[in-house]
């Protein structure tokens, strides 16, 4: 697989919703913090573009790029960032929390790892009642050094369940690079602790993650258990809001940026004759359409009123 | 049938009334559970629907977490209660918080059973009222049973609940005996039992503490001292309303407690009756509790931390004297 | 001088002080803190002695705990206090009861920091005032400053004290502002700061609560309405005699909290003082609390989450109305 | 290394220890739950035997064996499991709480995997003062699965902590084998996941414990690192007091039995000549008296009084 103009399309959508988002912090229209995943979008593309209908997801606060690529509408994730009534969890989630179950977007959460056997459990859940669904789990690099990732797979691992983890390496825990964390190279190889099969790819090239995912989720669908992918891939804004992130080494950043997986997709789609110049500008233009009308729509929503703060703790 | 037994009893009416109910947790299918309360349940039900697990207690709980949002409604085990500390993320950011944070997108039918309680000897680590580390965890709701009929029927309506639900099995109660016939009740979350009658003292007590409250009261009885016993049987959601209809006619709060006061749901109830019902009360609302440490392993001193029945008889008059 | 600088400044004076004292957590060192609460440390002590970890909560505590034992005094950082979930076992089963467990054996200097507290927009898994867990948890103390000057001498103090001190720095109060001298005093713990002094009602308030009594009592002396407001700054050990000495010329109690009431430190000291002084109190005792939901992201239901400064004066006018 | 006289009374001096536990738990002195090691002696002894002054050790509810091993003395170690105020925790921590600081036993841990943060934190405390002092911790086959685990090697790896991590591999999690709950057949090769070395060793044979941990010790000493060792072992008794272990496989218990560390010891010593029959007996009786001479004492002393039970929470 080598990636589409679908692809480039649903990484652009996420590429201008992760810049506008930027923008509303500025503008202090998002509350708390909020963590941006520009330069990561191949591998949430790639990956849950391998997924088939009643398939699920978890994933981390830094999520929007997964929750999209499970198809959430773009206002409604605007709206919840926003704290309007109309965004995905109502206003009460936020930026860290993006949940739409509608599309299989079980949960975005703030907590390092608590994702992973919330997922391990949805896998369950499909295995028990046999419906051939696959969940996927998004994680950090530094995510794989908390006990929930190690109790995680090792359960998935010795219940076979149709579970795939995909590790997000951006290079860095917060301000933390990688090596000083963690004192293994790989972190794919963490899957032999676990019996299972531990995938590297390069997180930049969509078409490369596509390839490790649809092994990965088939594998899953037949029964034969989990797998751990590493997908390499940079963080090309801060930690989180906040964050300036003077911390890289020079030149890093530019590295990173000359393969970015945006413009990667684009010049592989040119150089393959897949797309004429001109069918790349019209995708890019409603991706950018498309991106600034949903904020538009999600801008004019009201908040939810303080009367509703009761509702929604218990069924 | 005893407290030990009716635990498997529960889960089984519940497993056969509902496929979507599994089990879970560290020995509950091939051993049939550290305290043999699951005897039998793999047996009946198959290794799909009741499932050993590795110990993991983060997994387990999130694991239940995750195939309720998908449809099942998992029990899952903690065996000792104090093991909450292990899961505690899960317990209470993940698990209680999970439907609120989605803005209601999810129902959360999870009901997580755990082993509470002290006086066998099972020291720090294996003997705390957790139940009271929940308490400051909107979303949860917590049952805690005394009896045999209670337990059958909290853990009955726990499953069947669309939210989750943690049941404390106190570990001292096991060979406590009752009956469960064919036609056994389910019991409401949110309706104490009011378990003796008296118009003279009101006193609350769950447990281990119900039945030392019953004997002190007793005692009390032969005093000619006559108090009304409730056992509000789950923390959360609580019934403050049967506390405060006997305390109309008593005006006297007693509240005992398996544990410290700091942070607890006795000091919680005692602060709400204060706040609430002010003008009700004749004598100060007391909260009798254990001493501000660790379980301690040796008897002499475990025996000392439990609140005793001579310590309820003792404050029962120290309040009517008032 | 703000109270996020403060915090460096307090385990920089430490650090000084006693080379057994180092520092651990996650970005604590190469970037001074998530919250840039530790910025410089790294450079004044080096890379031994102030420490970046992975982000594994359970070995950071643990890690503390045991070197501890050693003979070091750990300052170890949990980032956001709701990761208290994560390690709660190590909190709550390990740290608080080694020395009670071990018959003595150990003294146990760790001091813990987490930044705690909702209104920043953070949302449920990050705003939590998870000091509430921590408190039917014997063996811990427990810290929660107001003031720049208070969180100095308190951090300073826990760091000295041989037992466990979890201190809650509290997120929404980093850009408070106040001066520490040269001579800046170390700040007992179990000590109440009485803020401001009224002879008609007693308003007890921690954290950003207390600045809100305080914007209260001024509100409510506009209106002829003395009040006192007493900071506890340490929930465990718990300063009463203070807020007993005010009641005893007061006779009404408010207290304000942010976090719900159930099993929460308001709630306790309620029950503490309906239980002991009952006999001072001429209008019920009452908590100001949250709601009992998780804290919600949007702007205009976490505003309503916490208690505001109208419902601290309503509450106020309505008790001196009893 | 191959065991010496000196290790079959250590060894013997635990299995006596233990023998006398059990009776003691079905005479009713002994409360809540008691989990005992005969079969395990090789490994305490053979991995504290490489230890030196000022070393320290944190250990499990299964710890007996360990917290003799450090040299703590028999009658204390009684008198806490009979809870009596001159037990070495004053009565206050019981059979799964056996601590005895003077001699390095750091606590005896009831929270599986809890052991294990806390040993890492004392091996901190030694690099960061420079005493040079190793730290062992025990922990169970079981306990690999339990997210402390993960977190601790891991921090112990990155850090080069002094620390030596034991499983005592004894085939089972209480009533669950291995198999059911662990998708690796080698715990040794978790240390993968952090780059450490990982050994395994036959823990009968306490010469062969000996030589790896006098491996792993000196690594550790030399500022190398953390080590995993997996001593391959059994439990000739069930999990706790109540456990008839009727889970076992027919013949395993045999199995094993046939290489019971005690007998397989005493054997070499015979074989190779390093002892004679009538000095083994005399070591043999040496220790059986002791432990029983230990008992009497522990059996005479008092309760603590209650008055005491609010003492020990601060300091
Ligand atoms: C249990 C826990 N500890 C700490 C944090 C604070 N925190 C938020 S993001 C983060 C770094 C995570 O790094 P990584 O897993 O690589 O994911 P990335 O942010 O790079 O996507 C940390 C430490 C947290 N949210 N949860
Ligand atoms: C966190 C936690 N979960 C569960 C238990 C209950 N438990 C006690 S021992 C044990 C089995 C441990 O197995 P293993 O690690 O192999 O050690 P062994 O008992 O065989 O020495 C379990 C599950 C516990 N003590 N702590
Ligand atoms: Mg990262
Ligand atoms: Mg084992």
């Amino acid at each position: 697989m080598s990636g589409s103009l679908a692809d480039l399309s649903a990484m652009l959508r996420i590429r201008h919703f992760e810049d506008a988002v930027r923008d509303l912090f500025t503008r202090d229209l998002v509350r708390g913090s909020t963590h941006l995943c520009q330069g990561q979008e191949a591998v949430p593309v790639g990956v849950c573009g391998e997924l088939a209908p009643g398939d699920t997801m978890t994933c981390t606060y830094r999520g929007h790029g997964a929750v999209l690529a499970m198809g959430s509408p773009l206002d409604r994730c605007f709206g919840e960032i926003l704290g309007r009534a109309g965004g995905v969890c109502g206003g009460r989630g936020g930026s860290m929390h993006l949940t739409d179950a509608s599309v299989g977007a079980l949960g975005s959460n703030a907590v390092v790892g608590a994702q992973l056997p919330i997922a391990v459990g949805a896998a369950l859940a499909a295995q028990h009642l046999g419906t051939g669904a696959v969940t996927v789990t998004f994680l950090g690099d530094g995510a794989t050094n908390i006990g929930a990732f190690h109790e995680s797979v090792n359960l998935a691992a010795i219940w076979r369940l149709p579970v795939v983890f995909v590790i997000e390496n951006n290079q860095y825990g917060e301000y933390s690079p990688l090596a000083t964390t963690t004192p293994v190279a790989r972190l794919a190889d963490r899957a032999a602790s676990y019996g299972i099969p531990g995938v590297f790819v390069d997180g930049n090239d969509v078409g490369a993650v596509r390839a490790v995912a649809a092994t990965a989720v088939a594998r899953a669908r037949a029964g034969d258990g989990p797998t751990l992918v590493e997908a390499d891939t940079y963080r090309q804004q801060g930690h989180s809001r906040s964050d300036p992130a003077t911390y890289r080494p020079p030149g890093e950043l530019e590295r990173w940026l000359a393969r970015d997986p945006v413009t990667l997709l684009a010049d592989r789609l040119t150089e393959q004759g897949a797309a004429t110049p001109a069918e790349l500008d019209a995708v890019r233009e409603r991706a950018r359409a498309e991106v600034s009308q949903a904020l538009e729509r999600a801008l004019s929503w009201p908040m939810p009123h303080p009367d509703t703060r009761l509702e929604g703790v218990y069924a | 049938m005893n407290y030990r037994q009716v635990i498997a009893r529960a889960i089984g009416d519940e497993m056969a009334a509902d496929d979507r109910v599994i089990l879970l947790g560290e020995d509950v299918a091939a051993a049939g559970g550290a305290f043999k309360t699951t005897v039998g349940l793999l047996e009946r039900f198959g290794p799909q629907r009741v499932r050993d697990t590795p110990i993991s207690e983060q997994a387990i709980v999130g694991a239940a977490l995750g195939a309720a949002l998908m449809g099942l409604r998992p029990v899952a085990e903690i065996m000792f209660a104090d093991f909450a500390g292990v899961c505690f993320d899960q317990l209470a950011n993940q698990l209680a918080k999970y439907r609120y944070m989605s803005g209601g997108q999810f129902r959360v039918p999870v009901t997580i059973r755990m082993a509470n309680g002290a006086g066998a000897g099972f020291a720090a680590q294996h003997s705390q009222p957790a139940e009271n580390w929940l308490l400051n965890v909107p979303g949860l709701k917590i049952a805690v049973p005394a009896t045999v009929a209670d337990l059958y029927g909290l853990l009955r309506t726990a499953i069947r609940d669309d939210n989750p639900v943690v049941v404390f099995e106190h570990k001292n109660l096991f060979a406590v005996k009752g009956e469960v016939g064919p036609d056994a009740a389910l019991v409401p979350l949110g309706v104490a039992d009011v378990v003796r009658r008296g118009g003279d003292l009101t006193v609350v007590a769950t447990q281990q503490m119900r039945h030392r409250a019953v004997e002190a009261a007793g005692r009390l009885a032969a005093d000619g001292v006559e108090a009304t016993v409730i056992d509000p049987r789950t923390l959360v959601p609580f019934d403050d309303e049967t506390v405060v209809a006997s305390l109309t006619e008593t005006s006297r709060l007693l509240v005992v407690q398996e544990g410290p006061a700091g942070g607890s749901w006795g000091a919680s109830l005692v602060a709400r009756i204060a706040q609430d019902h002010f003008d009700l009360l004749d004598a100060p609302p007391v909260l009798v509790a254990s001493d501000d440490t660790p379980v301690p392993y040796a008897g002499p001193l475990e025996d000392a931390w439990l609140p005793t029945v001579d310590r309820i008889v003792d404050q029962a008059h120290r309040q009517l004297a008032y």
